[in-house]
């Protein structure tokens, strides 16, 4: 059968107009990382997200109208795209997680800092403030309601230590340099560190927060 | 700097106890010092948590008079500081103080000019001897193997960076040998 | 002095940290704890009410001091208890996140741990603790259910070989895979999806090949 | 704790290192493919084609492609960089993935590589040399400010992630608000033995 048979032109008549999914992966791969590496929680890739979804359905659909015809050849196809599906599901199922734990880490602040509420998902956000609910349910019913009154609050900071948990910006991060940027660094007394592209560094997140947001520099 | 209200080193940190010394008379106040329903005498030296005397330590009563003084625990006294600065790698840190330099930054705040001191020795100890448990965790010589003494004597955050150092060798020697 | 009952409770957080099942909840030393805040408070009160008009600090410095005192074993005692259980409750929610049952796993727990020192119910979990685990595993079933195809709680290592080459070393009948049915005959060889013939592999039926 | 890893694992960097592009030599016709990470053209032996690397491996163990190993991963040029790795204290230009992209290779498509075992060896003595260098350089450059670890691939810089992060951390933490600018400053003032007065007030 050396002539190709009709389905695949077909389908490499409309390879053309996707070459944005292979963006999207690398986009999803990188924000993935960044969250991963990044000491506090960033922006929900929602648009990014959606797209991969509805890709990961359109895939499942396809298979389940597969399934069942025994040719070897469409079944060996089926296997490549089920192989590459559990992949991507890997990927979202991490990137997804890897932000619970940061919301769960730093829920008060989070909750009180509207800015940072708006990089939440929606289903998130009421993740976010049900998990808050329950835990001051749990003190309560375990020890906080037997304390007097003005002494059961979760988020004063009296006594010397505040009791909102933040992310500390100064943590080392390790990043690889995309395009070239000049990194200001305030603890330094005004040093610049002219980083140019493919270079490593180890350094403080604060000292290159907007430069991971510009996408000018990538955490590893 | 993020506040570390539930983190259990934090806390475990400040439960560790420094010498102070009463500036006033306290009544009611002897349990502090073992005695129950006794006053607590000006001029009295103690033992305090740090998460006690590092308040009153800052709380002004008339004047400038604070409740206590407070003074350097052994841990960071002169004799342990020059042993450091001799040789790093010979000091059992975990003896004496479980979290040895959370201890050092905290007295580096409550006690005057003893700061630039203690911050250079302990940044120098804290590299040379973080050096070496890496050198160890990549290639451990053994329990018993030489070193082990070493080992045995990383207070808190120098065990932290030894498991760090460990897991990350042990799970690429893992992944080198895995099927791909 | 006061506050060393509440260090007890933070180095029990500090070893439930290293371990993998829960130990029993400390509820005397939770109570003790708590206890001893109520005594503090009262003593507080005293101190204050003990003055006619305002209470003035700068007038009578030791008094303030000790009330300052008695202020900060009440503010560490509860940041001991608030750590404690917020350590119990990281562990539970990893449970949860593993698809762990609860109860399974805290007989596991009772099983393993066996008793520590007293003050531990046989039960791993406090009466509270139980409700906490149930509520957060039903949040955490419909947080899941937004993400259907994708399965929060599975593996959070990269895939590796989904599809492997199997030999039958002894005939174990029929199985079904998406592919339809395949009759595993002694000595003849598929390529099927590891998770279909997990069992059969455990079982000796089976052999992996590469 | 919905997560249990800080870092990135080996494994997950050898799956970033999975999407990279990978030319290979197709056995048997393979119809086109949309997936969900690229669409792949038709493969019609023996045209030569490129694929993700994680595809590559896949066809490569059902014998259906032979994978062509990239221009570096060749025995005289890891002899020539083995060799510039001895002779100089510098690290020499590696790409950024060596490391992973080599194990990958050497260990599902070994037979398509010329020589595999003399690769095999070279790849171990790079390694084992650069890890010499590594922890005989990094010592010297740790501080609480910036490090800088170029030349470095990707896997190597995961290897020493953990502990050269926590100790940067605790670093900064020992020196405090001042910062290391403040200790650097009196270091260099050390050597010269006039202790500057004016350093109280910072702090």
């Amino acid at each position: 059968m050396d002539a190709m048979d009709i389905s695949d032109i077909l389908r490499e008549f409309d390879a053309e107009n996707a070459p944005s999914n292979s963006k999207d992966y690398e986009d999803l791969l990188k924000w993935w990382v960044n969250e991963r590496a990044a000491p506090e929680i960033l922006q929900y890739q929602d648009d990014l997200v959606e797209r991969i979804m509805n890709r990961v359905r359109r895939q499942i659909e396809h298979i389940e109208d597969q399934t069942g015809n025994l040719d070897p050849r469409a079944n060996f196809q089926l296997i490549i795209i089920q192989t590459e599906l559990e992949r991507v599901k890997f990927l979202i199922r991490s990137y997804l997680r890897t932000r619970i734990a940061k919301i769960d880490k730093h829920a008060l602040h989070i909750l009180s800092t509207p800015t940072l509420r708006h990089l939440l998902s929606p289903s998130e956000q009421t993740y976010l403030k049900t998990h808050q609910a329950l835990l001051n349910e749990l003190y309560l019913s375990s020890f906080l309601k037997n304390f007097p009154e003005n002494l059961r609050r979760l988020d004063d900071s009296a006594g010397g230590i505040s009791m909102v948990e933040e992310p500390d910006l100064d943590s080392a991060v390790f990043l690889r340099v995309v395009r070239d940027v000049d990194i200001e660094i305030a603890w330094e007394g005004g040093e610049t560190v002219p980083m140019r592209a493919g270079d490593v560094y180890v350094i403080r997140y604060s000292a290159v927060k907007e430069a991971v947001k510009k996408g000018e520099v990538e955490l590893i | 700097m993020g506040s570390k209200y539930y983190d259990i080193d934090a806390i475990l940190t400040d439960a560790q106890k420094i010498p102070c010394t009463f500036e006033v008379d306290v009544p009611g106040l002897g349990y502090l010092d073992g005695n129950d329903n006794a006053d607590m005498k000006a001029g009295t030296k103690l033992e305090l948590p740090i998460w006690l005397a590092e308040i009153l330590a800052v709380s002004e009563q008339l004047g400038t008079e604070t409740f206590i003084s407070t003074n350097l625990p052994h841990a960071l006294s002169a004799p342990v500081m020059n042993a450091l600065k001799a040789n790093p790698l010979s000091v059992n840190l975990r003896d004496l103080a479980t979290h040895y330099y959370a201890l050092g930054e905290r007295m580096v705040n409550l006690v005057e000019d003893a700061e630039d001191e203690l911050v250079d020795t302990l940044s120098k100890t804290f590299t040379q001897r973080t050096i070496e448990i890496a050198d160890h965790a990549v290639n451990p010589k053994g329990a018993l193997g030489e070193g082990s003494e070493f080992l045995m004597g990383l207070e808190e955050s120098e065990r932290q960076i030894f498991r760090a150092a460990h897991d990350t060798a042990k799970a690429m020697k893992g992944w080198r040998t895995e099927k791909k | 002095m006061y506050g060393e009952l509440g260090n007890k409770l933070v180095i029990h957080a500090k070893r439930t940290q290293a371990l993998s099942q829960l130990p029993p909840y400390q509820t005397d030393i939770v109570r003790a704890v708590t206890r001893e805040v109520r005594d503090l408070n009262q003593d507080i009160n005293e101190i204050t009410n003990s003055y006619e008009g305002d209470f003035n600090p700068s007038a009578d410095p030791a008094r303030a001091c000790a009330l300052l005192v008695h202020h900060l074993c009440v503010r560490r005692n509860k940041r001991c208890l608030l750590a404690y259980h917020r350590v119990r409750s990281e562990k539970i929610e990893q449970m949860c996140w593993n698809g762990m049952d609860i109860m399974e796993q805290v007989q596991a727990a009772r099983v393993g741990e066996g008793e520590e020192e007293s003050g531990g119910s046989s039960h791993a979990l406090s009466p509270e603790e139980d409700e906490y685990a149930r509520q957060y595993g039903d949040m955490l079933a419909a947080y899941k259910g937004q993400w259907t195809d994708i399965d929060l709680t599975g593996s959070l290592e990269p895939p590796k070989d989904l599809f492997i080459d199997v030999r039958v070393l002894k005939d174990a009948g029929e199985i079904q895979t998406e592919y339809g049915a395949i009759t595993l005959s002694k000595n003849s060889q598929f390529f099927v999806r590891q998770g279909d013939v997990e069992r059969l592999i455990k079982q000796g039926f089976l052999q992996k090949l590469n | 704790m919905a997560l249990p890893h800080q870092h990135l694992t080996p494994q997950e960097v050898a799956f970033i290192c999975e999407s990279e592009l990978i030319t290979i030599v197709p056995r048997q016709r393979l119809g086109s493919l949309n997936l969900i990470s690229i669409d792949t053209r038709p493969l019609v032996p023996p045209q030569r084609a490129d694929v993700p690397l994680w595809l590559a491996v896949f066809l490569r163990k059902q014998k259906r492609c032979n994978v062509v190993p990239p221009d570096w991963l060749t025995v005289d040029n890891l002899e020539r960089l083995v060799k510039e790795e001895s002779d100089s204290p510098a690290f020499s230009k590696m790409p950024w993935r060596w490391m992973e992209v080599a194990e990958i290779l050497l260990d599902t498509c070994a037979e398509d590589l010329i020589s595999p075992s003399e690769i095999a060896l070279h790849i171990r003595s790079l390694r084992e040399l650069r890890q010499a260098k590594i922890r005989a350089s990094l010592p010297g450059e740790i501080n609480s400010s910036y490090i800088n670890m170029n030349n470095l691939g990707l896997m190597e810089v995961c290897e020493v992630r953990p502990w050269v992060g926590k100790v940067v951390d605790g670093l900064r933490k020992i020196e405090g608000e001042a910062g290391s600018a403040a200790v650097r400053k009196r270091r260099k003032e050390g050597d010269d033995d006039d202790e500057d007065e004016d350093m109280e007030e910072d702090y």
